[in-house]
């Protein structure tokens, strides 16, 4: 008995070292990845920094603390150096420390996809079960209609055309931005998502106006998002039906909503996870597309913004916040896996 | 609709690089530096012939017109509370020459540099500061480079005491105020807004707008949405067909402010093709004048084939070429290249360069020239002086022909090493005709208007018959869309904008 | 009467399942193929649609009506009508033949990405899913990282690297949608991997060549291809994107994401000039995906 | 063997409808079912398992089930709601599978799902049905119900999880049941448990077994009476014991074509298939 | 002696998770002879025939196949067509794309064997199937049907040994019977030496000469055939075994969980 429990202490340990260790792999293949393709960058860093004018004497001043001029490892080393330190360098097109930038515009960017994914799990899920239910109905064709349009618009120019519609034509909508100009600012911190923040402070104006702003592009991302989550809850909403013990609990007599949200929906809630993580993550890609769209000041636009401009510490640094926020809800998702399903605790 | 002490400017803020105004020089920073800080002298926009006093209460020009002797106004604090005296003028241009950052040229431009900067320019009371040329120039000259934005005159306690690492402050000021124009900064948000509050104890009364606020509104379309809805009060990067909406329908007020500054295809001299005058002749018979002026160009450019633009001494209303794709064929036959090449043509993103150049593009391809354009930031390649083709637009922080000239037309020194690479010339390694260089340093030195004028006369027709590396075709100008119930807002040429003038309906 | 008896012969000959040689067993299974695909009226609009490109793309000189390349300041921002179907854009080249020609650009990414793609795909997948141990190890680490990115930023860091061009896009987008291949294949692999047909044909002496390309191979292309099929969808929408933000095929090539970026500056006095190419977009995009969903039904019953 | 059978089926036919044609698998099936072990044998895909799940009405819903009668104690089956057949599934008449690997919910502990019947049918609250449950366990010869109700299907031997699927099936004592190759998944040892169990409960609890299954020699020693199904047929019913006497060429070639341990072969006999077993 | 397997352990994975599967076997099986193998799920059955036909290679010990030692790892191509295995599922053991003719004319491929046609057609023929099968593909095949591909895919060889694993325990009794038929066949005409493993005593007891008796990876009893129809047995587990597939006897209902 005491055995086994060395045993098992030992397992645990082992596993625990393991997904460490695979975490941390990917991590540095991360940093290898956005150090490599900084290199490939065409633009000279040091003309990014000295800005207009410049001389020789200036140039290799520069140069050299930049470690230009050490070999590549040195440079990597440098570059990891600096990461671990939270310093992503300086922006060349806002001027602020990359990191600075990046504690600004994310927010904005997380309150967007937190709605967003919240949208298109709440209509998305229910909706792929619905139709995995009654397969063949036209609640099912319906799914799979919205479904394949979400994989097959191009987000940007959808986003366009409600602009278009909805704000020119209509006038439902505001045309862009967070909020209105003269409720900007009454609000500041702490968690930089305004919604949340006009809450924490009873700004209820503040709050409905920043509630106006966030919908048509919410929406937007949330509906490609639930164009994905239908589809793949409806496929493993059927995969479920077809097993044995769904045949178990129908002759147990258990009414058909039972099996389905007791029995089914449980075995595929872990998947489920996995793919709203996939989904989230998809969502940023979305997001670099409809914030500028919608003039959003957030993650997205600042990363176009950055590619624009050259400006590839800011690149790179937003690059590595989008691939660390990836595999950090991976990682999460894996662990909430462990801990939900019993078949891997 | 907008509140009516507040004013809404609509821009793009992407390539806005912070409020230091010893580091900025992009339009939009400029126009709030123009408002944050004050300078010791300004031009009106609608008369640039004339320096009017700011911070200088008076000043007077020496006999040898070399030094220029300074009274700072008395009684004027800044933001920060802190009095303003002469200590603050001459730290200030000081700190401009020692940062030697791209307005740095402002002054560096006339001969100071880090080692004379600080026996020139010195105060010599509370209230009076010298200023002290290292060579005779035009005194205009020196009062348009005081009156630019670079020479702005900054809090020198407060910039001190956030001073890191000897930076003199300039960590501290890319998104902070140390000014005492009438706007003090309240919040700065890059690519997103900027706004700034009234001054209530400008020395010269408080302005009447409370509150200004940029937003960045990179869409044409949005800005003219919200424009149309009262949503912003000035508009800044509206396209041309947005403009032209605006205008047909009268709602709005357009200005067209003239830029002192011109849309140029540099040919990069050190390439074999392009070095060949026939060459460089046939570019311009590829320009579409007359289609792009009437269409992309309408709000963005007048149609001028020299260096000097309208309202400046010497402007000469010749226009001879003409898209002409026959005549380029001719050319590139006499230069030995009957079927034409291929060449990158490098330019920045949005309108009008990509619609101009895929103008040129396809009349270039007519005449056998293969253009393959490169859209994105390539300003480094161009300086580095390894673009082909290199097609954008200048703007000058002086009112005066000479920074367009000494940048279009002068070239003292062609080498890769050479410290002058801020000059467009230089960039395109053109070894500008010596006696044209010669013209254009004798018309900086010349005190006499009219016979600057004469030089500058005849440097243009120069420029138009020397077939130049560096072709001209449009004039800049900035239009912005001002709704009506603004009076008060006028762009100017060099873009210090002002809005302590704003009042609205 | 005797013309239909010979194709009622040829159709029962073609149904009959009890083969007389490798050939008739072939035809056999692609006639059913055929027919099972065919009863499926949305896959069968998509490949419609999928043809219509590909013959855009290939007679497009004949399908346009004007140069896409002419210009004429004159005819700027025309609305649509008879001589240009759908209006002119503002620089008066006329909207419908640009379409038309940007079907190339459009085939040419989807068709070199997947070129590219598929064979990597299947080589890395195969590779880590048959050999297993520190090859399965490395090589899934290295897709992981990959994966670790959202698509079209990642693709976008690419671009930014490698300068925009349409080259460069392909080789960007490539890079971004290997590794979901990569997975799959490996997913499929190790589940045939262990199949007793596997093993028996092992232990009758076939290399590791022979069991990757003879068996494992032709299982794997099925769920391939219709994940090929799917991804062609997914990299004409990052094409149009990376397009969108300037970083795509450059001027004066014709792209349908670059079209609908540059007409947004004209949105509220040509709408065309966006709602044509993103229209256009999103119906290719959605044949492939019906065309992919198609192909499923037919190749991979078990999962329809 | 009381006077009124439990189920009386008449002419039961199954079809499934597919694209092409309706086939019936099951055709023209009739039987009584008393309070007695009845098994049915017959070759794979001969209807076994639909047959026993038509008595369910557990089939797809497309699926075509008709019969001149099909009475359950007296009630129509095939004319009751969905409503009613659910308060018949699990309460009256329940069924057991085969695997317990697979026909047990995977992410739901045995406690639960045990419990679940007894809620369901019982209306018995949560803790009174835990109760209910771990005396089940305990009837199942399960020595720890207290663990075992809170494992989990994958931590559960072959042998334990049948035993937890015949309580989960017998908890609400229902009359009759189905149970569809019971022990086939399981090992020889085992399977004589398991066996043994499911006997005490039902004769000692005076139920009705539908036992399917593919062994001819367990069905033989284990059932009263043998119902023997060839292409959705029953070509023959016998008593158990009397399966040695079996008329019909199908029996009998089944029988043959079983090696023996008792009594060995040097060649076993094969099927030779009439046609006309089929039509009948 | 065609097999003689000495010591054989095998044991699985490494550290805390090392399953030690087979336990010390040793056994020999003649010429000609057929040997069986038999006991419950999981005992090692599977593990030793896959050690002696090399698809399991974390063995040690010693395994000769007609006296000629072979290697964990490596195997020439020439031992390996000594000996072939049938598989217990005949849906798996297809590959689902080749056609029957495909599959038969593969391990000629592999071997570089000329006169495939000839060679398919008499195989065939062996194993009792028609000729035109060789263009229709396993799905078109019942269950008896494929089982017979998968041994003529064995014979097609001339194999010495055929090493089967349960080769019948996923057919009816009827067809079951068809392939026990087709083996003992073989095994006369061809003078195979058959390794059989199944769970099944009768099959067993049918087809084998002498039976070994597995339990938890040890030989309980290596026993005759003779001495399992007269139930002449001394462990207690082989009379558990033996007496369990004679049909339901009750037993003591004392849990054993
Ligand atoms: N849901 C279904 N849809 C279509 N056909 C079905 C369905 N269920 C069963 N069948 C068909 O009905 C026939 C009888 O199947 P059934 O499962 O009852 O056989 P079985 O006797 O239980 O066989 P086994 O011993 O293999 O379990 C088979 O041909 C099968 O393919
Ligand atoms: N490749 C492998 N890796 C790890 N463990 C294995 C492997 N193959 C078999 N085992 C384990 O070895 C043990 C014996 O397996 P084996 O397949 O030999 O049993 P068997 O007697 O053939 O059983 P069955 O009757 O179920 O086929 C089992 O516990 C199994 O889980
Ligand atoms: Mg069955
Ligand atoms: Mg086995």
């Amino acid at each position: 008995m005491q055995d086994n429990r060395w045993l098992w202490l030992l397992e645990a340990l082992h596993k625990l070292v393991t997904s460490v260790a695979v975490i941390l792999t990917t991590l540095f293949g991360l940093l290898v990845l956005t150090f490599v393709i900084g290199r490939m960058v065409p633009a000279d860093p040091v003309l990014a920094i000295l800005g207009d004018t410049f001389d020789q004497a200036a140039y290799d001043r520069v140069y050299q603390d930049l470690g230009l001029d050490q070999p590549l490892y040195v440079q990597f080393l440098h570059y990891v150096q600096n990461i671990l330190h939270l310093d992503f360098g300086q922006s060349n097109v806002t001027k602020n420390e990359v990191v600075d930038d990046l504690a600004r515009v994310f927010p904005a960017t997380l309150e967007l996809a937190i709605l967003a994914i919240t949208i298109g799990t709440v209509l998305g899920v229910p909706l792929g079960i619905i139709s995995a239910v009654r397969r063949g109905t036209w609640i099912d064709h319906l799914a799979r209609i919205v479904g394949l349009m979400g994989h097959s618009t191009p987000i940007f120019w959808l986003g366009t055309m409600v602009i278009l519609i909805f704000y020119a034509g209509l006038g439902w909508i505001p045309g862009g931005g967070r909020i209105d100009l003269y409720n900007d600012g009454l609000v500041e911190g702490p968690t930089g998502m305004l919604i949340l923040d006009a809450m924490l402070a009873r700004e209820w104006e503040v709050f409905w106006s920043a509630l106006h702003h966030i919908l048509a592009p919410a929406l937007l991302l949330g509906y490609a998002a639930m164009a994905y989550l239908s589809r793949m809850s409806r496929s493993f909403m059927l995969e479920q039906l077809n097993q044995e013990y769904i045949l178990t609990a129908r002759a147990k007599g258990l009414a058909q909503p039972s099996i389905v949200w007791k029995h089914a929906f449980r075995n595929i809630r872990v998947q489920l996870l996995t793919v709203v993580t996939l989904a989230f993550c998809g969502l940023l890609d979305g997001a670099v597309l409809i914030e500028t769209v919608f003039g959003w000041p957030g993650l997205g636009q600042y990363l176009t913004a950055a590619l624009f401009y050259a400006d590839m510490n800011a690149v790179l640094g937003a690059v590595l916040l989008i691939g660390l926020i990836s595999i950090l809800i991976n990682l999460l998702s894996d662990v909430v896996y462990r801990f939900v399903d019993p078949r891997t605790r | 609709a907008t509140p009516q002490d507040q004013l809404v400017i609509a821009t793009n803020m992407t390539t806005m690089r912070g409020v230091d105004p010893h580091e900025a020089n992009q339009i939009e920073s400029i126009e709030i530096l123009a408002n944050l800080y004050d300078r010791l002298v300004y031009f009106e926009p609608d008369n640039l012939a004339e320096p009017k006093p700011q911070l200088a209460t008076s000043w007077e020009v020496a006999e040898d017109g070399k030094t220029f002797t300074f009274k700072i106004r008395e009684g004027v604090t800044f933001h920060s509370g802190n009095p303003l005296t002469a200590k603050d003028v001459e730290w200030s241009l000081h700190r401009l020459v020692k940062l030697g950052l791209s307005p740095a040229i402002d002054l560096r431009q006339w001969g100071f540099n880090d080692q004379n900067v600080e026996t020139l320019i010195r105060m010599t009371d509370q209230q009076t500061v010298v200023i002290e040329t290292p060579e005779v120039w035009n005194k205009n000259l020196i009062l348009a480079s005081l009156a630019s934005s670079g020479c702005s005159i900054v809090d020198r306690e407060l910039a001190l005491s956030k001073e890191q690492d000897n930076d003199m402050g300039r960590n501290f000021m890319q998104a902070s105020d140390a000014g005492s124009g009438p706007f003090s900064l309240r919040s700065f948000r890059p690519n997103d807004v900027l706004m700034v509050d009234a001054n209530k104890d400008y020395w010269n009364g408080a302005p009447a707008m409370r509150r200004v606020i940029m937003r960045h509104m990179p869409e044409s379309s949005v800005q003219r949405l919200q424009l149309e809805a009262g949503d912003v009060d000035v508009a800044t990067r509206l396209s041309s067909t947005d403009l032209a909406g605006f205008e047909s329908n009268g709602t709005v007020n357009i200005q067209k402010v003239p830029g002192y500054g011109f849309y140029y295809i540099a040919l990069n001299q050190k390439d074999d093709i392009l070095s060949r005058p026939q060459v460089r002749e046939a570019f311009r018979y590829l320009i579409d004048y007359e289609g792009l002026a009437s269409t992309v160009m309408r709000y963005y450019g007048v149609m001028r084939q020299t260096i000097i633009p309208t309202g400046l001494p010497g402007v000469l209303d010749s226009a001879p070429y003409k898209l002409d794709v026959e005549k380029a064929k001719a050319l590139l036959a006499e230069a030995g290249l009957p079927d034409g090449f291929t060449k990158t043509c490098y330019l920045p993103s949005g309108t009008p360069y990509f619609e101009f150049a895929q103008s040129l593009q396809a009349n270039a391809a007519k005449a056998g020239i293969k253009l393959d354009l490169q859209v994105g930031d390539y300003l480094g390649k161009f300086r580095e002086r390894s673009t082909d083709i290199y097609f954008a637009r200048s703007g000058e922080r002086l009112p005066d022909p000479h920074s367009i000239l000494q940048s279009y037309a002068s070239n003292s020194d062609n080498s890769d090493g050479a410290p002058l690479s801020g000059l467009l010339a230089w960039r395109s390694a053109w070894d500008v005709p010596q006696d044209m260089q010669q013209k254009v340093f004798a018309a900086a030195r010349e005190t006499d208007s009219t016979r600057r004028a004469e030089i500058y006369s005849s440097l243009n027709e120069e420029y138009l018959t020397c077939s130049p590396a560096l072709v001209t075709s449009f004039e800049r100008i900035d239009v912005k869309a001002v709704g009506k119930r603004v009076s008060g807002y006028t762009g100017h040429p060099t873009w210090v904008t002002r809005w302590d003038t704003v009042t609205k309906a | 009467m005797t013309m239909i008896h010979k194709n009622e012969g040829l159709r029962a000959w073609l149904l009959s399942d009890d083969f007389s040689s490798p050939r008739h067993a072939r035809a056999h299974k692609a006639y059913v193929s055929w027919l099972r695909f065919s009863s499926n009226p949305l896959a069968f609009g998509g490949l419609l649609v999928v043809v219509l490109l590909i013959l855009a793309a290939s007679f497009a000189p004949i399908f346009a009506t004007h140069d896409p390349l002419a210009q004429d300041f004159a005819k700027a921002l025309q609305p649509p009508s008879l001589g240009n179907l759908f209006g002119t854009d503002e620089l008066g080249r006329d909207v419908y033949s640009r379409l038309v020609y940007g079907a190339r650009t459009t085939l040419y990414i989807t068709i070199l990405v997947t070129v590219i793609v598929g064979p990597i795909g299947f080589v890395v997948g195969a590779a880590a899913g048959y050999l297993g141990g520190w090859v399965d190890m490395v090589l899934m680490r290295i897709t992981d990282i990959f994966l670790a990115f959202p698509s079209l930023v990642l693709a976008l860091a690419f671009s930014a690297a490698l300068g925009a061009g349409i080259e460069n896009a392909v080789i960007a987008i490539a890079l971004t949608i290997w590794p979901p291949v990569a997975r799959l294949v490996r997913a499929e692999t190790l589940t045939f991997r262990k199949a007793d047909f596997v093993v028996a044909a092992e232990l009758q002496g076939a290399s590791t060549a022979r069991i990757l390309l003879r068996y494992i191979v032709p299982l794997c292309a099925p769920s391939v291809i219709i994940r090929l099929t799917l991804n062609m969808a997914s990299i004409i929408l990052t094409a149009a994107g990376l397009g969108f933000l300037g970083l795509g095929a450059q001027p004066p090539l014709p792209e349908w994401g670059a079209m609908a970026a540059q007409g947004r500056q004209y949105l509220l006095d040509a709408w065309w000039l966006t709602a044509v190419p993103g229209i256009a977009i999103l119906v290719v995009s959605l044949a492939f995906n019906l065309l992919g969903d198609g192909l499923r039904d037919v190749l991979d019953p078990k999962h329809a | 063997m009381l006077d009124a059978p439990l189920l009386s089926v008449r002419n039961l036919t199954v079809a499934f409808p597919s694209l092409q044609h309706v086939l019936p698998a099951v055709r023209n099936v009739s039987f009584d079912i008393g309070r007695e072990k009845v098994g049915i044998i017959g070759e794979s895909g001969s209807g076994k398992s639909t047959t026993g799940r038509a008595i369910m009405r557990l089939h797809p819903a497309k699926t075509q089930i008709t019969a001149d009668r099909m009475e359950f104690q007296g009630r129509d089956l095939l004319a009751l709601s969905e409503r009613d057949m659910r308060a018949i599934r699990g309460h009256r008449i329940s069924m057991i599978l085969q695997d317990p690997k697979y026909s047990l919910n995977p992410v739901m502990s045995v406690g639960e799902q045990v419990a679940e019947t007894a809620i369901l049918h019982e209306k018995l609250s949560r803790r009174d049905a835990r109760l209910r449950a771990m005396e089940m366990l305990e009837k199942v010869h399960i020595r720890d119900p207290e663990r075992v109700m809170s494992l989990y299907p994958h931590e559960v031997s072959g042998g334990m999880g049948q035993r937890i699927m015949i309580s989960m099936m017998l908890i609400a004592k229902p009359a009759l049941i189905i149970a569809d190759e019971p022990t086939s998944a399981l090992d020889v040892s085992v399977r004589q448990q398991v066996l043994t169990i499911l006997d005490e409960l039902v004769t000692g609890n005076d139920m009705g077994l539908l036992f399917i299954s593919h062994d001819l020699n367990l069905v033989r020693s284990f059932c009263d009476r043998v119902l023997i199904m060839y292409a959705g047929r029953v070509v023959e019913e016998l008593r158990a014991s009397e399966l040695d006497q079996a008329r019909h060429p199908y029996t009998q070639g089944l029988l043959e074509a079983l090696p023996s341990l008792t009594e060995p072969k040097d060649r076993l006999a094969v099927l030779r298939r009439d046609p006309a077993w089929a039509q009948g | 002696m065609m097999i003689k397997v000495s010591g054989l352990n095998v044991t699985f994975g490494q550290g805390t998770k090392a399953n030690h599967v087979v336990r010390g076997v040793d056994f020999g099986i003649g010429t000609g002879e057929c040997f069986g193998l038999v006991g419950e799920s999981g005992c090692g059955k599977s593990t030793i025939l896959g050690a002696i036909a090399g698809r399991v290679k974390q063995w040690s010990g010693e395994i000769r196949i007609n006296g000629e030692a072979v290697q964990q790892s490596r195997r020439e191509l020439a031992q390996l067509r000594q000996q072939q295995i049938v598989f217990q599922d005949p849906f798996g053991s297809l590959h689902p794309r080749h056609t029957i003719g495909r599959v038969l004319s593969e391990p000629l491929e592999i071997h570089g064997i000329s006169d495939r046609d000839v060679r398919i057609a008499k195989v065939l023929d062996q194993v009792g199937l028609p000729q035109r099968f060789r263009f229709r593909y396993p799905h078109q095949l019942s269950g008896g049907q494929r089982q017979r591909v998968a041994i003529a895919r064995a014979l097609i060889l001339d194999p010495q040994i055929l090493l089967l694993d349960e080769p019948t325990s996923a057919l009816d009794v009827s067809i079951q019977a068809e392939i026990l038929n087709l083996l003992k066949d073989l095994r006369e005409e061809r003078g195979l030496t058959y390794l059989l493993v199944s769970h099944d005593m009768a099959v067993v007891t049918h087809l084998c000469d002498r039976i070994a008796v597995m339990q938890k990876g040890k030989f309980v009893e290596v026993t005759t055939r003779a001495a399992m129809i007269k139930g002449d047995l001394s462990h207690p587990y082989t009379r558990l075994l033996r007496d369990g597939s004679l049909g339901y006897r009750p037993v003591s209902s004392t849990a054993a969980e």
